[in-house]
């Protein structure tokens, strides 16, 4: 019931406001409908919470300690990035940049793109998880390419292009799964593709197609997810779309990739018995992350350091699921959850940011600190907070993640730590003097919407000094799910 | 050894036509005939859907045929067309680099295909399991037309016949994936192509050209 | 700490007190015979002394509190590190208290208070020579106390009236650290005592003063107090050089006061040949430029730290 | 569960009541009264009561405590030892004496609100006590990456000044380079059990090699926190570029946070140190302390020649734990003891008297508005309670007796004296070079401050306007005398001082008490031979002989004093650009060290009619070793960009080719 409400209300959304989308309360009913999704995951929570793992629908959908809390991640942050866009899209609106007609585009499309990602995130059926994917990817090109100028086209099309072709291999990938999986489960068709069912029997799948079919599906969903050198559609991606869209991809679709890997790699792992897949998944992340910070180097245009930020991290979340093992899962899972919330959070500030200066380019942004206090000090506190600095939860992760790579991997720290420093280096170096210093831009009267910023900020900041207890407990039942070499 | 079935002879000669379509989609200039072959393509595809039907009786696979049919012998294909004579590419067409190397690079690539699928074909229950090669090839001599093309609209056509090959991958290896899935992929392609046909559209608008060389101003070196 | 003790502590600072001066006047006397000049009176320091401190004392206009009290403390500190050398006897409290190491920092204490004190007013000649002896004290300075650490590393302790005893009682032998660090000690007296070929105590020329740079602007019992502390130091670097290269004769607590009674000409006898020895070394030699002089030192620091290795490799 | 008094939680309470206090600014953000006058005093309170107890509890047995707060598995594990209890005291009574300055510093305002001003401040002092309690790894990184952070905002105050923001960015950049080194030590402390908790570690058995990686680590880390050359770059940036007071702290307490967290690591987590990591230390510390006073000597801003002195200082503090450690390593516990001791004196030492200094220079900052020393001077005159309290500093820090620079020198090269005792025959004749370059280090620092002190207050002013300068308000000098008095009191009474610090090299060394002094007057270590040091007495001594002097030329000559025009062999016409200049003094150092120094000169031409002479003195390491550095990150940068060249066929490719790559890999 909860979860047809959860996955219900953003379809419905996305229709009512395709027909309502240019209204002048088209934004309050946005939120209203992300709320709405919200209140039905918060009620799926608590169902899990009471319950236990959930499956409905003919077992066609899965909720379990793995994804219920990125279902609530997902629904939260599809609220406050709904908040966040009121304000925002009105004073794109107040500049001409969109339309009625693309607002209502806007609107129904961002609904629709929230109700992919619940369904990627809650079907317990690969092929599914893939339709939801592509239908993802679909509804954002659009997105992407909302103001139409000739690099949101291009980066629209790259976008589009390189996801849908990733994703085909991912198709074949799932394929490869279902074919293998029909010699153990039986043709019956219906239940060979159910992850939970593929769990059950992981051990008696077929080592070699799954080898193949584990390739495929990195290669296909680690496009999305951006791993180097698999990410060139991300930073263009995110630098032209609105900033409330960059927020919601790196913050949620980001996720949901990788989650999509990860369900993978639980099932490759369980039948292939050797490292092969944690060796990909690392390689993949250690080069992301190095690629990443050495691309963060040289960046003119702040949406697309931060788009770079994502793939840095993403690495580090690769890298830390393909370590394995109970801390590094734990790690890397909190990372998910913190790094979505601190770049969405970003991603408002540097909005308002951008707003303010009436530029996205780096060198044109100066003194937010006295243009707006408050969109200076969001930018500045979920800088640092990215960057790994505690008391924020992204250091508590990355505590855990670089003291286990030492224990574990120790010739990747090394890497790290100097990938880390160069990322560091790199933006800090950048949005220390957007913040600070002096300006010649007076302020705009616009009263920027901070409170999604500060109440991201605040929950990153308590994840890391205090982890809520059933929060942990899923975090370890799926870090023990994830299992590891 | 006794001769194969005759459906399964013609699914194998599907299946090499299916292989010399992607070879010839490589090597084409023309736009207009490049979704010829996709059309030609997707044809192949049906009729191979429909022997295996007819050959395991099982009743998706006719739907899913059916499916083909619609989407991509005549859906897709009019649409592309239209799409070309309403953007007025009718003539276009693009300059193949270096046909001969590209020629023997997709040699290489179903050479690699074969051995790939190899250990996968013996393990299939399916009769049209030796085509599995096939599809992987299509797929990936697809992949390699849309890295060596220069026009949306022809990098558009190598993507759908990437589609094909996974379709023909499924078909050979499990008869198909489940309904379920099979719609939403089918949904997925139609959307994709209507959200394509916008592209288009804008992109003209922008560029007044559908060449991808207008498409490179993003990037990281000066 | 017996009776014996504190009168010896006593009568050595008395005696420091002074001697003083005779000395820095025999070492003028001798200089002026060797050089075949007319010799001072041994007295004349006396003289001098008395006549500034009877003279009234002008003070610069803008001169701080910091430059009259200088004086005293410089004064104060080389008393103080008067009564820890063993010059005339091992037995001395105050030794207790301050050993080697702590007799470099009252020296230091001196130096810097005299910088200070130059720099005070603020005239050109003040801050040149302040920064000349600074830069003379900080290459001295650890000179010095790798010296004594030779000493110290052969009897195993800083304190000097044991490091005094225990060269006593051993064997006469050669020791060739202590000849490095011997010939250290010696540069390093002629620099840190403002002598040739460092510095000339007795020329005003801006080109080449140091100590004298500093005492420009002090007149009266001020400067009295600070010629008086010159020759104090003077003294107690002869001193130091005695108990740690001529050890023998010092009063030894065991000897009760007859060994205070042989010390005390004893010391007379050294301070004379050092003296003559010092004249000689300043009348041979010639004045350096002030650019040469941290070579000249920086060679005395090095004689010092090779006379340390070389104890180490022979570990005599 | 009720509460019961301990230590632990009595130091635990007085952090967060700074961090209350800290939070109380935001009150009234923009009062600078509600700040200065209630807030800061407030914050000196708390540091006076932690002080006091961490003075209470150094010879009570640790204490632990475990609060509901930190990751899952891994709450926030608290532990209060002697170690801690130790640095926490030098905390509470440097926080005192600075608070009480900065509450009359900062009512004059500066770039960022005061009410921030002050959570940032308090945040700052919280954080390094919560570093000093700290018992697991998480708790500790957090503590120690909120003290950067917090203290980066206060580094940055004054944000509108280009080249204060690039200090902060490379100050924070550096921080955070070794936190990351110090997680990873910790990472390998922790030998596989998952326990990140101190006392895991402490029974953790590692084998060599880990364990000095772990070393290597922490070195890194902790080393870069305390600027041993060569991570000691962003020091000399961000020091001056912080208000006075922060630039106190950060100088006295933050610092040294950094050898605390060397003690604890080799000395407490570790267990058994060896050897030769102490020789790496030694070698680190006694290169930075020459390297720093050398620096120190050139510069003309006085808060950066501030910063290389501590430099200098951090180096000496560093080459005693590096004997320590040396002497530890080779079982010679009662030898590393009095070098521990020595290292442990000189941290509390050079607490105070560098805050003494740093906040001198904030007195004369705001009454002269002027950092340069060029343009400073005289201003004992109009500045004489600051003149003299700092002079208290500049004697300290100069090493001379009877303040507490001698004491830990003292101590130094005792322990380096008798250093001839260590197996190794080859480190025997080492380390009493190392004695040299202390003995050498010293002797300059003497010069440093002697041209710090006398070119800021003595001679003439330098400049008119400073005829204006008015002295420290009532709270800068009751703060500047608190930390001056401290300087007096570890100067003379180093046997009550020991004998409070004893627990610490008795609980890292696994020691029984032993006895330092013969008498209470009379500091004598039982490792060093027969020597003695009683400085009490030595300074009655020479105030005796002060004391008759003046007496006797009082009563016995009656001479009147006459004041004057300056003498100055006769010129008649003396003006203030006559004195020496910073430059002038720094010259013999110049000429003597040249290939250290990067110099630039501006030579004037002889028909220049205004002629000029300039030179600026740059920090060869950074040419020779950062800038290639950042040349061969931007190169990489470079070449990763031309991966990305904006072309779809180009990157269709390069997935193309990974998943070929990946398929040929599985095959």
């Amino acid at each position: 019931m909860e979860l047809l409400l959860l996955l219900g209300t953003p379809v419905l959304g996305a229709l009512v406001l395709w027909a309502f989308g240019a209204h002048r309360r088209a934004a309050e009913l946005n939120v209203l409908f992300s709320a709405t999704t919200f209140a039905a995951a918060c009620a799926l929570t608590v169902q899990v919470i009471a319950r236990g793992p959930v499956l409905v629908l003919h077992e066609q959908f899965l909720i379990d300690a793995f994804n219920v809390f990125l279902v609530t991640l997902t629904a939260f942050v599809g609220l406050t990035t709904a908040l966040f866009s009121r304000p925002y899209m009105r004073i794109e609106a107040e500049h001409g940049r969109v339309g009625a007609p693309r607002l209502r585009l806007y609107h129904s499309m961002y609904q629709l793109f929230t109700a992919t990602m619940l369904v990627a995130l809650t079907t317990n059926n690969l092929g599914l998880l893939w339709v939801a994917m592509e239908a993802a990817t679909l509804s954002t090109v659009l997105l992407v390419t909302l103001y139409r100028t000739p690099a949101s086209l291009e980066a629209g099309w790259k976008y589009f292009i390189l996801c849908g072709v990733g994703i085909a291999q991912a198709l074949f990938g799932t394929m490869l799964i279902y074919f293998a999986a029909e010699r153990v489960l039986g043709a019956a068709g219906v239940t060979a593709l159910l992850w939970t069912h593929l769990n059950a029997v992981k051990g008696q799948l077929e080592p070699a197609v799954l080898s193949l079919a584990f390739v495929f599906l990195l290669v296909g969903y680690g496009t999305k997810v951006g791993l180097a050198p698999l990410h060139n559609w991300l930073p263009d991606a995110h630098a032209e779309g609105p900033t409330p869209i960059s927020a919601v991809l790196s913050g949620l679709l980001l996720n949901v990739a990788i989650y999509a890997v990860v369900r993978c790699k639980i099932l490759v792992e369980g039948s292939l018995r050797s490292a092969l897949p944690s060796q990909m998944m690392m390689g993949f992340g250690l080069v992301s992350v190095v690629l990443a910070s050495l691309f963060l180097w040289r960046q003119r245009d702040i949406k697309r350091l931060f788009a770079y930020s994502s793939i840095e991290h993403m690495g580090i979340i690769t890298f830390a699921f393909g370590m394995g093992g109970p801390v590094a899962n734990f790690a890397a899972l909190l990372h998910m959850t913190v790094h979505s919330l601190t770049k969405s959070a970003i991603f408002f500030a540097v909005g308002h940011a951008a707003q303010k200066a009436g530029t996205q380019l780096i060198d044109n942004i100066r003194g937010l600190l006295t243009l707006s206090p408050t969109v200076g000090w969001g930018l500045m506190l979920g800088s640092l907070a990215i960057l790994g600095l505690p008391p924020f939860g992204v250091f508590a992760s990355e505590f855990l993640i670089l003291t286990t790579a030492m224990k574990q991997q120790p010739w990747a720290t090394p890497v790290l730590l100097l990938a880390l420093a160069i990322a560091f280096a790199a933006i800090f170096g950048k949005v220390q003097p957007m913040v600070f210093g002096d300006t010649e831009a007076r302020r705009l009267p616009h009263p920027p919407a901070l409170l999604p910023v500060f109440a991201h900020l605040a929950i990153v900041l308590l994840l890391g000094l205090y982890v809520p207890p059933y929060l942990a407990g899923w975090y370890r039942d799926a870090a023990r799910l994830i299992g590891g070499p | 050894m006794n001769p194969l079935p005759l459906d399964l002879q013609l699914l194998n000669a599907c299946a090499s036509l299916l292989l010399l379509l992607s070879f010839s989609m490589l090597a084409q200039r023309r736009v207009v005939n490049l979704v010829n072959l996709l059309a030609l393509q997707g044809a192949l595809l049906c009729f191979a859907t429909v022997l295996v039907a007819l050959r395991t009786g099982q009743a998706h696979l006719y739907l899913s045929a059916a499916l083909t049919l619609a989407l991509k012998v005549i859906g897709l294909p009019l649409l592309l067309h239209r799409l070309i004579r309403r953007l007025g590419v009718y003539w276009d067409a693009e300059p193949v680099i270096n046909p001969s190397g590209t020629m023997l690079i997709g040699l290489l690539i179903v050479v690699f295909s074969f051995g790939l699928a190899q250990p996968l074909a013996a393990l299939a229950s399916t009769a049209t399991r030796s085509t599995l090669g096939i599809a992987i090839a299509v797929i990936l001599l697809a992949f390699l037309a849309m890295i060596t093309r220069r026009k949306a609209m022809s990098q558009v056509v190598a993507f759908l016949s990437m589609e094909n090959g996974l379709f023909f991958g499924a078909m050979s290896a499990t008869y198909g994936m489940p309904m379920v899935v099979e719609l939403g992929v089918a949904l997925d392609v139609l959307v994709a192509m209507l959200v394509l046909g916008v592209f288009f559209f804008q992109i003209r608008e922008q560029f007044d050209s559908l060449d991808l060389h207008h498409l490179e101003s993003l990037k990281e070196v000066e | 700490m017996t009776p014996l003790d504190i009168t010896t502590q006593l009568l050595q600072v008395l005696c420091a007190l002074a001697l003083a001066p005779a000395f820095l006047g025999w070492v003028n006397q001798c200089r002026a015979w060797l050089q075949n000049r007319a010799a001072p009176s041994v007295l004349q320091p006396y003289r001098g002394l008395r006549k500034l401190l009877i003279k009234e004392s002008v003070l610069a206009e803008n001169a701080s509190s910091l430059f009259r009290f200088a004086p005293y403390i410089v004064f104060g500190t080389m008393v103080a590190a008067a009564a820890i050398i063993p010059s005339m006897g091992t037995g001395l409290p105050m030794s207790l208290a301050a050993d080697g190491i702590a007799l470099v920092g009252l020296l230091a204490t001196a130096r810097v208070f005299l910088s200070l004190a130059a720099m005070d007013v603020g005239t050109a000649f003040g801050t040149l020579g302040a920064r000349r002896e600074m830069m003379v004290g900080f290459l001295a300075e650890p000179a010095l106390l790798m010296t004594l650490f030779v000493a110290a590393m052969i009897s195993h302790t800083t304190s000097l009236p044991l490091i005094a005893a225990e060269l006593t009682n051993r064997a006469p032998a050669l020791y060739p650290s202590l000849a490095f660090t011997a010939v250290a000690f010696t540069m390093v007296l002629l620099a840190e005592n403002a002598r040739i070929p460092v510095d000339n105590p007795a020329t005003h020329l801006e080109l080449t003063m140091i100590h004298e740079a500093m005492l420009l602007e002090y007149s009266g019992r001020h400067l009295a107090l600070m010629e008086w502390a010159a020759a104090l130091k003077l003294f107690n670097y002869a001193c130091i050089g005695f108990a740690l290269f001529l050890p023998w004769g010092t009063s030894r607590e065991a000897w009760g006061p007859a060994g205070l009674a042989l010390a005390a000409p004893l010391l007379l006898l050294k301070l004379a040949l050092a003296g003559g020895a010092l004249a000689l070394i300043e009348t041979v030699s010639a004045k350096l430029r002030v650019f040469r002089a941290p070579e000249f030192l920086a060679t005395a620091f090095l004689l010092a730290v090779l006379g340390l290795l070389v104890h180490l490799l022979l570990g005599d | 569960m009720g509460f019961t008094f301990s230590y632990l939680n009595g130091c635990l309470a007085m952090l967060l009541a700074w961090g209350g206090i800290g939070l109380a600014g935001l009150v009234r953000p923009r009062s600078v009264e509600f700040a200065g006058r209630t807030l800061f005093p407030l914050g000196a309170l708390c540091g006076a009561a932690l002080a006091a107890l961490a003075v209470a509890s150094l010879a009570v047995p640790a204490e632990q405590t475990v609060l509901p707060l930190g990751l899952p598995g891994l709450p926030f594990h608290l532990r209060r030892d002697a170690l801690s209890s130790a640095f926490l005291a030098l905390l509470g009574a440097t926080s005192v004496g600075v608070s009480l300055f900065a509450a009359g510093y900062f009512r004059r305002g500066e770039g960022t609100a005061p009410g921030l001003l002050c959570l940032e401040y308090h945040v700052f002092l919280a954080s390094m006590g919560f570093v000093m309690l700290a018992d697991d790894a998480y708790a500790f990184m957090v503590g120690w990456e909120c003290m950067a952070l917090s203290s980066y905002f206060l580094v940055t105050t004054q944000h509108r000044i280009p080249e204060i923001r690039s200090a902060g960015f490379l100050y924070l950049l550096v921080a955070h380079v070794g936190a990351i080194s110090i997680l990873l030590g910790f990472g390998v402390l922790q030998g596989g059990s998952w326990q990140f908790t101190f006392d895991a570690m402490r029974s953790a058995r590692l084998d060599p090699a880990w364990a000095s990686a772990a070393f290597g680590l922490a070195l890194f880390g902790f080393g870069a926190k305390a600027g041993l050359v060569p991570l000691h770059v962003w020091l000399p940036e961000a020091h001056p570029a912080a208000p006075s007071p922060v630039s106190a702290l950060m100088s006295g307490v933050m610092l040294k946070t950094a050898v605390y967290g060397m003690l604890r690591v080799c000395f407490d987590l570790v267990g058994a140190p060896q050897w030769w990591w102490g020789l790496i230390v030694l070698g680190l510390g006694l290169g930075s302390a020459f390297y720093g006073v050398i620096f120190a000597a050139v510069q003309t801003d006085m808060k950066r020649l501030l910063a290389w002195s501590s430099i200098e200082n951090l180096g000496v503090i560093f080459a005693g734990l590096g004997l320590a450690i040396v002497f530890r390593g080779s079982n010679l516990a009662p030898l590393a003891a009095l070098a521990l001791m020595a290292t442990l004196y000189h941290c509390l030492n050079h607490a105070l008297m560098k805050s003494i200094l740093f906040l001198g220079t904030g007195a004369v900052l705001h009454a002269t508005g002027e950092r340069n020393l060029g343009r400073l001077g005289g201003l004992i005159h109009r500045m004489p309670w600051i003149a003299w309290l700092t002079l208290v500093g500049v004697l300290a820090i100069a090493g001379l007796p009877p303040l507490n620079g001698f004491v830990s020198e003292w101590l130094l090269l005792q322990s380096f004296l008798f250093a001839g005792r260590v197996p190794e025959s080859f480190v025997n004749m080492l380390l009493p070079l190392g004695a040299a370059v202390v003995a050498l280090c010293t002797a300059l620092a003497g010069y440093v401050m002697v041209k710090f002190f006398g070119v800021i207050f003595l001679g003439q002013p330098r400049e008119p306007t400073l005829a204006q300068a008015p002295d420290g308000g009532i709270l800068e000098r009751l703060g500047l005398l608190w930390l001056a008095l401290g300087c007096l009191a570890l100067g003379v009474l180093p046997v009550q001082v020991i004998a409070m610090l004893e627990p610490v090299t008795r609980e890292l060394l696994h020691l029984p008490a032993l006895s330092w002094g013969s008498r209470w007057w009379l500091l004598a270590p039982p490792a060093a031979g027969q020597a003695s040091y009683g400085p009490l007495a030595l300074f009655a001594l020479t105030l005796l002989v002060v004391f008759i002097a003046l007496l006797a030329l009082r009563v016995s000559i009656r001479q009147r004093t006459r004041r004057g025009p300056a003498w100055d062999c006769g010129f008649a016409r003396l003006d203030p650009r006559m004195q020496d200049t910073a430059e002038g003094f720094g010259q013999p150092i110049r000429h003597i060290f040249e290939p250290f120094f990067a110099m630039h000169r501006e030579l004037p031409s002889p028909f220049d009619a205004a002629p000029r002479y300039r030179v600026a003195v740059g920090d060869r390491l950074w040419t020779l070793l950062y800038e290639p550095l950042a040349g061969i990150v931007r190169a990489a940068a470079d070449r990763a960009a031309r991966l990305q060249q904006g072309r779809i066929a180009t990157y269709l490719l390069y997935s193309f080719v990974t998943l070929i790559v990946l398929l040929a890999l599985v095959l």
